[in-house]
C-alpha cells in the first residue's frame, strides 16, 4: 500500500531549508509516498501541533526537523502510543527522548563547526590570524553548536583568535552590516585575517562589505562559512570566498529509504543516520557544483 | 510656532547626541569619515546608510499613525517588493522593475486603506492580514530562495553614491523632501492631524476622513515598497524570509521616538526620520562594542526607555510626583 | 449584558468553521481534535485572558511572549540547574511576572507613556534577560512533570483533556468571573471608557493601572509554565510572536483595541478560531511555506470580514442610536 | 464683604489660591468661603477661572499657592478620590461619566455593593433606579450610558455626586444640557441636601437660576476674586457688571421682530425629508436672512433634523434642493461643498480637535470646503484666525494656544468661527449658547441677527425657549421625532411654544424620556 507521512518542517528561513523542503517533496515522489508538509513558521509550540494533528490524522510515519533540541518527550510518547513510527531529520534531540524515535538522519552541526575551524587552522599553518566571527541567530541551537564546534579548534591553536563574534541572525543584510562594523572597529579591516560564519548567507553579505570597504575577500582576508549554498560557490568560483562545509539538502532520502523497509520487512534502521559534512574550496570545480546545485530550490 | 517645533525636538536631538557620543566613547574611529571608491565611508554613514530601510518606513508609518492607525504590515511589503524588483530587474531592466515594485506597495497600501477605512476594521488586526500573509507572498514570488540580481542600475541604488552621499541616504532623505512637500505643501498635514485628533469632528467639518486615511495607507506601502527595493539593492538580492522581518516594530518606535503620539494628531516626519536615526545609531554601536550578541535585546531596552523617560514631560517633576505618591 | 452580541457572532462563525472543516476532512469532528485544540493552545488562552484585561483597560502588552520565554527558561534552569522543587520555582517566577507587570504598569502611569513602546521595551528586556541566563534549550525532567503531562481525562473517541487544558479552561472561567463581576473588573472597563474621567470619578487609577499589567505578566508566567508543561523544556527562543497571536485573539474574540468593550469568553473563541485556522492547515497537508502564511492571512480576514458584516447587520436591525455617528 | 468674619458656619474656606498654567495665570489669590446648608453661586465670564478653582480644591489640579480648609481642619487632597474621601462631591463641567458602562456601574462605580467580593448587580440596579426615580427619570439603568442623551447622562452624574456628598457639593454648570422640568427637580434636590447643611457650589451662565435658588454670589473675573454678596442685596445689573467689568449693551431677551425683516428667497428646500427610525419626513424651506428655531423636548428629534439636513444622517426618503438645483446629501462633506454649516451640540467629541489650535480649529471647515490643493498660507490662517478671535472676543486672544486648553465657552465660539469663515448659505446651529456667559451670549445673539442681516439663513436649535423666540422668524416644533407644528411672525412667544409642544395634553417630560 501507499504510505502517507506527516512531515513537520521547521519553515522556510533561510534558502538552505527551501531546498531541503523541495528535496524532501522530489524524493517522495519518486518513491510514490504521499509527504504531508506542515510548515511551522519556526516555533516549536506549531511543530507540536502539527505533529499532534497528524496523529489525529492516523499517519503512517512522521518525520521531525525539530526547531529545538528539548521538549519533545510529551508528543513524541503520544505518537508511539499511536504506534506511529518517527525520524528526525538534520537535528538531533536531547537524549532522553532516544527511545521515542526511530531513527535520526542528521548531519552534527558541531562537527560542522570543527570541520569550518580545521580548514582554516590549516590554512593558516600555525601563523597568527585574527578571526571574526558572524553567529546565527541568539539562541538558535545550530548556531550554538557550529560555534562550540569552531571554538573547539581555536582552543587548540593557539594562533588562532576569535576578536570580534556578533550575531547575523542567519541573514545576508544582517551578515553585510555587522562584517560592515567589524572592518570599521578593527582599523579598516587590516587586523582581520578570516572571517568564520555560520552560514554562508552571511558571509555572501560580509563579502560585499569587504569588497565595498576596497577589501580582497579571499586575499586579504579569508573566509569560511557552512551550509553549501549556491551562491557561495559563485563567490568562491571568483576567487572572493575560499571554503564552505557542506549541510546536505537531502535528509528525507535516506529518511524515507529507512521508513520504507521498517515498514515493508520489519527492519529497524541504526539510531543515527549521519550525514556528510564535506569541505568544498576552490580546488573542488566550484562553477560546476553551482550548476548542479542551482535547480534544487536553494 | 517655529519656537515650538525647535523645543519638541530638542529632546530627540540630544538623545542622538548623546548616543551618538557613547559610539564614540566604545568605538574611537566612529566620527572618521573617508573617501571610498567616490563614496563617503565611515560609522556615520554606515549609520545614515543602515538607518535607511527604517528610516523610509517611519516616513509612511508617521502619517499612519497621525490618524491614529497603525500599519503592521511595512515588512511584508518590503519583502514584496524587493521580490518583484529582484525577479524583473535582470530580464526587463529597472524602470520596469521599479515600478511593479512600487505598485505592488501601493496595491498593499490601499488593501490596508479599504480594510481599514471602509470595512472600519481595527487597523491593528486590519494590518496584521498582510503581515501574515504578505511575506508569504513574498516567498512565493521566491519559491522561497534568495533571488539574486545584477542590473547595475538596481544595484546602485544600493550601493552608488551622490555627490559622495551613498545612494540610499540620498534616497531617504529625497523622499523626506517629497514626502514634506506632498504633507506640508498642500492642506493634506492639517487634515490629516484633524482626522487624527478627532476623526468624527473631522468629519463633521467636512473632511473626507476615508480618503485621508486611504491616502495615508497608500502613501506608508509606497514608503515601504521602496525600503524594500533600497533593502534588495544593497545586499543585490532579495531575501522574502529575512527582509523587513520585525522591522515595523523599528519604525512604530522610530515614531513614538519622535514624539508622534499613538493617539494620532500632531506629527513630525523630520522627527520621525530623527527617531530612526536614534535606533541605528544605537543599533551601529552595539555591534562596534564588540560586546557579545546576547546583551544586544538588554542594550536596546534600556536605551528606549531612557530616550522615551527623558521626553516624557513629567519626567521633569518626577521626584515631585513619586514624593506624593500619587494615585 | 455588555459585549454579549458580538460574543454570540463569534460563537456562530466558530462553529461555521468547524462545520467546514468537517465537510472536508471527516475525521476532523473527533473529541482528539477537539481536546488537541485545548491543549494545543492552552498558553495562549492564558496569556490572552491577561491580555483582554490591557486591552480593555485600553492598553496593550506586547511584552507577554518574551516573558513566557523567560519563565521557561528560568523554570528549566531553577529545576534542572539550582534542584529547586518545581513549586517553589513557580512561585518564584510568579512573583518575578508580578513585579515586572507591576513595574511596566508603574512607568505607563507614572510617566505618561505609551503602553506599546514600554511593553515593547519590556519584550526586548525579557527576552534579553532569557539570552542571558541561557542560550540553550535545557530539557526538564522533573518528575512532576511526567506526572501532569501523564494526566488526561480520557474523552471517548480518543480524546485527551490534558491537565493543562483545564488549567486554562479554569484561568478562562476565573477570568471572566474577575472580569464581569468585581469592582476590578468594572474599573478595567471605566480606564478604557477614557481614563482621565474615571480619574475624575474617584478611582485610583494609577493603582489600577499597575494590577492590570501585573495581571498581565503573571497570566504570562503562568502560560509560561503551562509551556514548559508543554515542552518539557526551558528555551530562550520560546514564544516568538505570541503577543501578536494573543492580540489578534482578543481583538477577534470583539474586544475592541481603543478599551471599554469586550469578553474573556470571546477571548477564548478568539484563540480557537486561529487554532482552528492550523489544524485545518495542518489536515490540508499540502501547503508550502508559503501558501501556508497566505491561506492563514486570508482565513483571518474570512474571518474578521464575516465578523464585520454580522455585526454591520445585527446593528441595522436593532434599534437605532440616536446621536451616534458611525466612524 | 469678609463672610469669615461668621467662623462658626464656615464650612469650606479657601485662602489666597493660586494657579498657574505656564504663563497663564489663571487663578490669583482667590479667597472663598463656603457656609454649611447653603448654596452658594460661583459665576464668572468664560475663562473666569471658575472650573479651575474647583479643580485646584479637589486637587484634581495642584494648586501653586494657598490653603483649603474643611470644617476648620486644613486639607489638600491629591486626587478626585481623596476629595470624595474627605467629603468634597463633584459633577465636574466637562464630566460625561463613561458611556460603555451601564448606568448602574456609572452611578456606583468604586463603591458597588458586594458580596463576597462580586458586585451584587440585582441589588446595584435596584439601588440605582431608586436613585434616580428621585430625580423623575424612570430608565433601564442596565442599559450603557452612551445609548442616553445628553440630560440623561448629566442626571445621572449629578445622581452619582449628590450621593456621594458627605458635606460639600460642587456642580459645574450642572444644568447646561437640561430642560426646564429637570432644572426644577435638580433644585428641590439642592434645596433639600443645604437643609442636611450640606453647602452646594453652584456655577452657572443662567442668572435667573441664580437669582432662584442661590443665597450667595462669589464673582471672578480673569482669575481674581472680584466680590462676594448675598444675593438677596445684588440687583442684576450690578451683578452683570461685575462680571463683566463693564456695562452690557442692550438686552437679549425681548423679541427682534420690531424690526421685520423681510425674508429672502428660498436657498435650500427639503421635501418628505426624513429617516426611518430617526425622523419622520418633514417639508422645510430655508430662506435667505431667515432664522428657523426647532422647538421641542428633550429627544424630540431637533438634534436628528439638523444632522439629516447636514448629511451626517443620510435621508431614506424625500429630496433636497439648494437654490432650485436637486441636490445629494450623502456626507458633511457634501453639505460643506453646498455651502451649509453645522455647529455640533456635543462641542467635546463632534466639534473641537482638542490637540489643534485655535488657528488650526477655525480654518479647518474652510481648508476642507478649498480642497487639498489649495491650501492656506500660513499668513493667511492667521489673518482669518485673528480677525474671528477679535470678532467673537475669542480669549486669551492667542491663535496658537491648542483649543483644548480653552473654556468651554471659548471653544464654542471657535466652532462658530470655523462655519463663518467658510461664508456659508446656511448654518445650522445646535445649542450655540450651551455653557456660553451671559456677555458672550448677548454677542452670539447679535450675531445671530446679524449674520442673517447679511443674508444667511440659520436654523437654530435651543432649549431656551426666551432665546428661540428672541430671534426667530418661525419657529418648528416637535414631538416624538415629527414636526408637528409652525408658528410664525406675531404667533411665536414662549406661551405659545409651550402650548404647542404641550398640545395633546400630558405629553410632559415623561415624552422626552419615553
Ligand atoms: N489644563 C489647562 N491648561 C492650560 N490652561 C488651562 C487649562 N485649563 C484651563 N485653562 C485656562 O485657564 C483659564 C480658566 O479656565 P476655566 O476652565 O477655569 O474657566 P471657566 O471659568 O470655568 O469658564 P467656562 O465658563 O467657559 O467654563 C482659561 O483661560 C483656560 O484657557
Ligand atoms: N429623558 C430621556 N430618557 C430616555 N431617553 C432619552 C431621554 N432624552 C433623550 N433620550 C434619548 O436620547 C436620544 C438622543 O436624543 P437627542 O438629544 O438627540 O434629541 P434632541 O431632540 O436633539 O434633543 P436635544 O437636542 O435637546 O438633546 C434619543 O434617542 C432619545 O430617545
Ligand atoms: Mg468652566
Ligand atoms: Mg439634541
Amino acid at each position: 500500500a501507499e504510505l502517507t507521512v506527516g512531515f513537520s518542517q521547521i519553515g522556510s528561513e533561510s534558502g538552505w531549508r527551501a531546498a531541503e523542503t523541495s528535496v524532501s517533496k522530489s524524493e517522495a515522489a519518486k518513491r510514490k509516498v504521499t509527504l504531508k508538509i506542515a510548515d511551522a513558521q519556526q516555533k516549536q509550540e506549531n511543530q507540536i501541533k502539527a505533529i499532534r494533528s497528524f496523529i489525529a490524522q492516523g499517519v503512517d510515519a512522521i518525520f521531525l526537523a525539530p526547531v529545538v533540541s528539548s521538549g519533545w518527550d510529551a508528543v513524541l510518547k503520544e505518537a508511539k502510543e499511536a504506534k506511529i513510527p518517527v525520524v528526525l531529520l538534520d537535528r538531533d534531540i536531547d537524549p532522553s527522548g532516544k527511545e521515542l524515535y526511530l531513527t535520526a538522519v542528521t548531519s552534527d552541526s558541531v562537527h560542522e563547526g570543527a570541520v569550518a575551524g580545521e580548514w582554516l587552522a590549516k590554512a593558516m599553518a600555525g601563523k597568527a590570524c585574527n578571526v571574526v566571527e558572524l553567529q546565527g541567530t541568539v539562541g538558535a541551537s545550530v548556531a550554538t553548536n557550529r560555534k562550540k564546534g569552531f571554538d573547539s579548534v581555536v582552543a587548540k591553536n593557539a594562533n588562532l583568535k576569535v576578536v570580534r563574534s556578533q550575531t547575523g541572525d542567519f541573514t545576508r543584510a544582517k551578515g553585510k552590516e555587522v562584517m560592515e562594523s567589524f572592518i570599521k572597529a578593527e582599523g579598516g579591516g587590516k587586523t582581520i585575517c578570516a572571517v568564520y560564519a555560520h552560514n554562508d548567507d552571511m558571509m555572501v553579505g560580509a563579502i560585499q562589505a569587504m569588497k565595498e570597504a576596497g577589501l580582497k575577500p579571499g586575499k586579504d582576508i579569508l573566509t569560511v562559512s557552512i551550509d553549501a549554498v549556491p551562491d557561495i560557490f559563485k563567490a568562491i568560483a571568483a576567487g572572493e570566498a575560499n571554503a564552505t562545509v557542506e549541510l546536505t539538502p537531502n535528509m528525507a532520502g535516506p529518511a524515507l529509504d529507512a521508513i520504507m523497509a521498517y515498514k515493508a520487512k520489519g527492519t529497524v534502521p541504526p539510531k543515527w543516520i549521519q550525514t556528510e559534512s564535506k569541505l568544498y574550496t576552490a580546488a573542488d570545480d566550484p562553477q560546476k557544483i553551482y550548476d548542479s546545485k542551482k535547480g534544487l530550490g536553494y | 510656532m517655529q519656537r515650538l517645533l525647535q523645543s519638541r525636538g530638542l529632546a530627540q536631538i540630544i538623545a542622538l547626541l548623546v548616543i551618538l557620543a557613547l559610539d564614540r566613547a566604545v568605538s574611537p574611529q566612529f566620527f572618521d569619515l573617508r573617501m571610498q571608491d567616490g563614496r563617503l565611508f565611515g560609522s556615520l554613514i554606515d549609520v545614515l546608510n543602515r538607518g535607511a530601510p527604517v528610516a523610509l518606513l517611519s516616513l509612511g508609518m508617521v502619517l499612519v499613525i497621525a490618524t491614529r492607525g497603525i500599519d503592521l504590515s511595512v515588512g511584508a511589503v518590503m519583502a514584496i517588493a524587493g521580490a518583484i524588483a529582484a525577479s524583473l530587474a535582470d530580464a526587463h531592466g529597472m524602470p520596469v522593475a521599479l515600478a511593479a515594485a512600487l505598485g505592488a506597495g501601493l496595491l498593499c497600501g490601499l488593501w490596508n486603506g479599504f480594510l481599514v477605512a471602509v470595512l472600519g476594521i481595527q487597523p491593528i488586526v486590519a494590518t496584521l492580514i498582510l503581515m501574515v500573509a504578505g511575506r508569504g507572498v513574498a516567498q512565493l514570488i521566491t519559491e522561497g530562495r534568495i533571488v539574486t540580481f545584477t542590473a547595475p542600475d538596481l544595484v546602485w541604488l544600493g550601493n552608488g553614491a551622490v555627490l559622495g552621499v551613498p545612494a540610499p541616504v540620498a534616497v531617504e532623505l529625497g523622499m523626506l523632501v517629497i514626502t514634506g512637500a506632498v504633507v506640508r505643501g498642500s492642506a493634506l498635514g492639517l487634515l490629516i492631524e484633524a482626522t487624527g485628533g478627532n476623526a468624527r469632528a473631522s468629519e463633521l467639518a467636512g473632511i473626507g476622513t476615508r480618503a485621508m486615511i486611504l491616502a495615508v495607507y497608500v502613501w506608508c506601502g509606497l514608503c515601504a515598497a521602496l525600503a524594500g527595493i533600497i533593502a534588495a539593492a544593497d545586499i543585490m538580492g532579495a531575501d522574502a524570509n529575512n527582509a523587513g522581518l520585525w522591522l515595523e516594530l523599528d519604525a512604530i518606535l522610530a515614531v513614538v521616538i519622535g514624539g508622534t503620539s499613538l493617539f494620532g494628531g500632531r506629527f513630525s516626519l523630520v522627527l520621525a526620520m530623527v527617531g530612526a536615526l536614534i535606533i541605528q545609531a544605537m543599533n551601529t554601536g552595539i555591534l562596534l562594542s564588540g560586546y557579545p550578541p546576547e546583551f544586544n535585546l538588554l542594550v536596546k531596552a534600556a536605551v528606549v526607555l531612557v530616550v522615551l523617560l527623558l521626553q516624557s514631560p513629567r519626567f521633569a517633576s518626577a521626584g515631585a510626583v513619586l514624593g506624593r505618591a500619587r494615585q | 449584558m455588555r459585549g454579549l452580541p458580538p460574543v454570540a457572532i463569534t460563537a456562530m462563525v466558530f462553529v461555521a468553521g468547524f462545520a467546514l472543516c468537517t465537510a472536508q476532512f471527516p475525521n476532523f469532528a473527533s473529541t482528539r481534535v477537539a481536546a488537541n485544540l485545548l491543549t494545543d493552545n492552552a498558553f495562549l488562552g492564558i496569556v490572552a485572558t491577561g491580555m483582554t484585561f490591557v486591552i480593555i483597560s485600553g492598553g496593550i502588552d506586547l511584552s507577554v511572549g518574551s516573558v513566557i520565554g523567560f519563565t521557561t527558561v528560568f523554570v528549566a534552569l531553577a529545576i534542572e540547574r539550582l534542584g529547586v522543587p518545581p513549586l517553589v520555582a513557580f512561585a518564584a517566577i510568579l512573583l518575578l511576572c508580578a513585579a515586572f507587570g507591576a513595574a511596566m504598569g508603574a512607568i505607563i502611569h507614572v510617566f505618561d507613556m505609551p503602553p506599546f513602546i514600554v511593553t515593547l521595551a519590556g519584550m526586548f528586556l525579557a527576552r534579553g534577560a532569557s539570552f542571558l541566563m541561557s542560550t540553550e534549550s535545557t530539557p526538564i525532567t522533573a518528575p512532576l512533570y511526567s506526572t501532569v503531562s501523564d494526566f488526561a481525562l480520557r474523552l471517548p473517541g480518543g480524546g485527551r483533556l490534558t491537565a493543562i487544558a483545564l488549567i486554562m479552561l479554569a484561568v478562562v472561567a476565573a477570568g471572566a468571573a474577575l472580569l464581569h463581576f468585581t469592582r476590578f473588573g468594572a474599573n478595567v472597563y471605566a480606564l478604557g471608557g477614557s481614563r482621565a474621567t474615571t480619574a475624575l470619578m474617584g478611582i485610583p487609577v494609577g493603582s489600577m493601572t499597575v494590577r492590570i499589567y501585573m495581571l498581565s505578566s503573571v497570566l504570562a508566567g503562568l502560560a509560561g509554565i503551562v509551556f514548559s508543561f508543554y515542552t518539557a523544556a526551558g528555551y530562550s527562543l520560546s514564544a516568538v510572536g505570541v503577543e501578536l497571536d494573543s492580540i489578534a485573539a482578543v481583538v477577534i474574540g470583539g474586544t475592541l483595541l481603543t478599551g471599554g468593550q469586550g469578553s474573556v469568553a470571546g477571548t477564548l473563541l478568539g484563540v480557537l478560531i486561529q487554532g482552528l485556522i492550523q489544524t485545518y492547515i495542518n489536515f490540508d497537508g499540502t501547503l508550502s511555506s508559503w501558501w501556508t502564511k497566505i491561506v492563514t492571512g486570508i482565513l483571518l480576514f474570512a474571518f474578521i470580514a464575516l465578523q464585520q458584516a454580522m455585526l454591520g447587520i445585527a446593528s441595522r436591525a436593532g434599534p437605532r442610536k440616536a446621536g451616534v455617528l458611525k466612524s | 464683604m469678609n463672610a469669615s468674619s461668621d467662623p462658626g458656619s464656615a464650612l469650606l474656606e479657601v485662602r489666597g489660591l493660586s494657579k498657574s498654567f505656564g504663563t497663564l495665570r489663571a487663578l490669583q489669590e482667590v479667597d472663598f468661603t463656603l457656609r454649611a446648608g447653603e448654596i452658594h453661586a460661583l459665576l464668572g465670564e468664560n475663562g473666569a477661572g471658575k472650573s479651575t478653582l474647583i479643580k485646584t480644591v479637589t486637587g484634581v489640579f495642584p494648586r501653586d499657592t494657598g490653603i483649603v480648609r474643611l470644617g476648620g481642619a486644613e486639607v489638600a487632597p491629591r486626587s478626585a478620590k481623596a476629595a470624595v474621601d474627605a467629603g468634597i462631591a463633584t459633577v465636574y463641567q466637562e464630566v460625561n461619566l463613561l458611556l460603555n458602562l451601564s448606568v448602574a456601574q456609572n452611578l456606583y462605580l468604586g463603591r458597588q455593593p458586594t458580596r463576597f467580593g462580586l458586585v451584587r448587580e440585582a441589588e446595584m440596579r435596584r439601588r440605582a433606579a431608586e436613585l434616580l426615580a428621585e430625580f423623575d427619570l424612570h430608565i433601564d439603568v442596565a442599559e450603557p450610558l452612551g445609548n442616553y442623551s445628553v440630560a440623561v447622562q448629566h442626571i445621572t452624574a449629578i445622581a452619582r455626586a449628590v450621593d456621594q456628598s458627605a458635606r460639600v457639593l460642587i456642580l459645574d454648570e450642572p444644568t447646561a444640557s437640561l430642560d426646564r422640568h429637570e432644572v426644577e427637580i435638580l433644585f428641590a434636590v439642592m434645596r433639600k441636601l443645604a437643609l442636611r447643611g450640606i453647602g452646594v457650589i453652584f456655577v452657572t451662565h443662567f442668572l435667573d437660576q441664580v437669582y432662584e435658588i442661590c443665597d450667595r454670589i462669589t464673582v471672578l473675573r480673569n482669575g481674581r476674586l472680584i466680590g462676594e454678596r448675598e444675593t438677596a442685596e445684588l440687583p442684576r445689573i450690578e451683578l452683570i457688571r461685575m462680571m463683566l467689568g463693564r456695562e452690557l449693551a442692550g438686552t437679549t431677551s425681548e423679541r427682534a421682530a420690531a424690526k421685520v425683516r423681510q425674508a429672502g428667497e428660498v436657498c435650500a428646500r427639503f421635501e418628505g425629508y426624513g429617516k426611518v427610525g430617526c425622523v419622520a419626513p418633514f417639508n422645510l424651506a430655508l430662506r435667505r436672512g431667515e432664522v428657523i428655531g426647532l422647538a421641542g423636548l428633550l429627544g424630540s428629534g431637533r438634534t436628528e433634523t439638523a444632522r439629516l439636513v447636514f448629511g451626517a444622517e443620510r435621508a431614506d426618503s424625500g429630496s433636497a434642493t439648494v437654490e432650485g438645483k436637486p441636490v445629494r446629501l450623502q456626507s458633511p462633506r457634501d453639505a460643506v461643498a453646498h455651502g451649509f454649516g453645522y455647529c455640533p451640540e456635543e462641542r467635546k467629541t463632534e466639534g473641537i480637535i482638542a490637540d489643534l489650535t485655535v488657528r488650526e480649529n477655525i480654518v479647518l471647515a474652510l481648508q476642507a470646503k478649498r480642497g487639498l490643493t489649495k491650501p492656506l498660507s500660513r499668513a493667511e490662517q492667521e489673518g482669518i484666525a485673528i480677525r474671528f478671535i477679535r470678532l467673537l472676543d475669542i480669549r486669551p486672544p492667542e491663535p496658537e494656544r491648542p483649543i483644548g486648553l480653552l473654556s468651554g465657552g471659548n471653544q464654542q465660539k471657535v466652532l462658530l468661527a470655523r462655519w463663518l469663515a467658510t461664508a456659508p448659505r446656511l448654518l445650522v446651529l445646535d445649542e450655540p449658547t450651551r455653557g456660553i456667559d451671559v456677555g458672550a451670549h448677548a454677542e452670539i445673539i447679535r450675531l445671530i441677527r446679524e449674520l442673517c442681516d447679511d443674508g444667511l439663513a440659520l436654523l437654530v436649535i435651543s432649549s431656551e425657549l426666551d432665546e428661540i423666540v428672541t430671534y426667530s422668524d418661525r419657529v418648528i416644533v416637535l414631538r416624538d421625532r415629527a414636526h408637528i407644528d409652525e408658528l410664525e411672525g406675531e404667533a411665536i412667544d414662549v406661551s405659545n411654544v409651550l402650548a404647542a409642544i404641550a398640545a395633546t395634553g400630558t405629553a410632559g417630560a415623561e415624552a422626552g424620556q419615553a
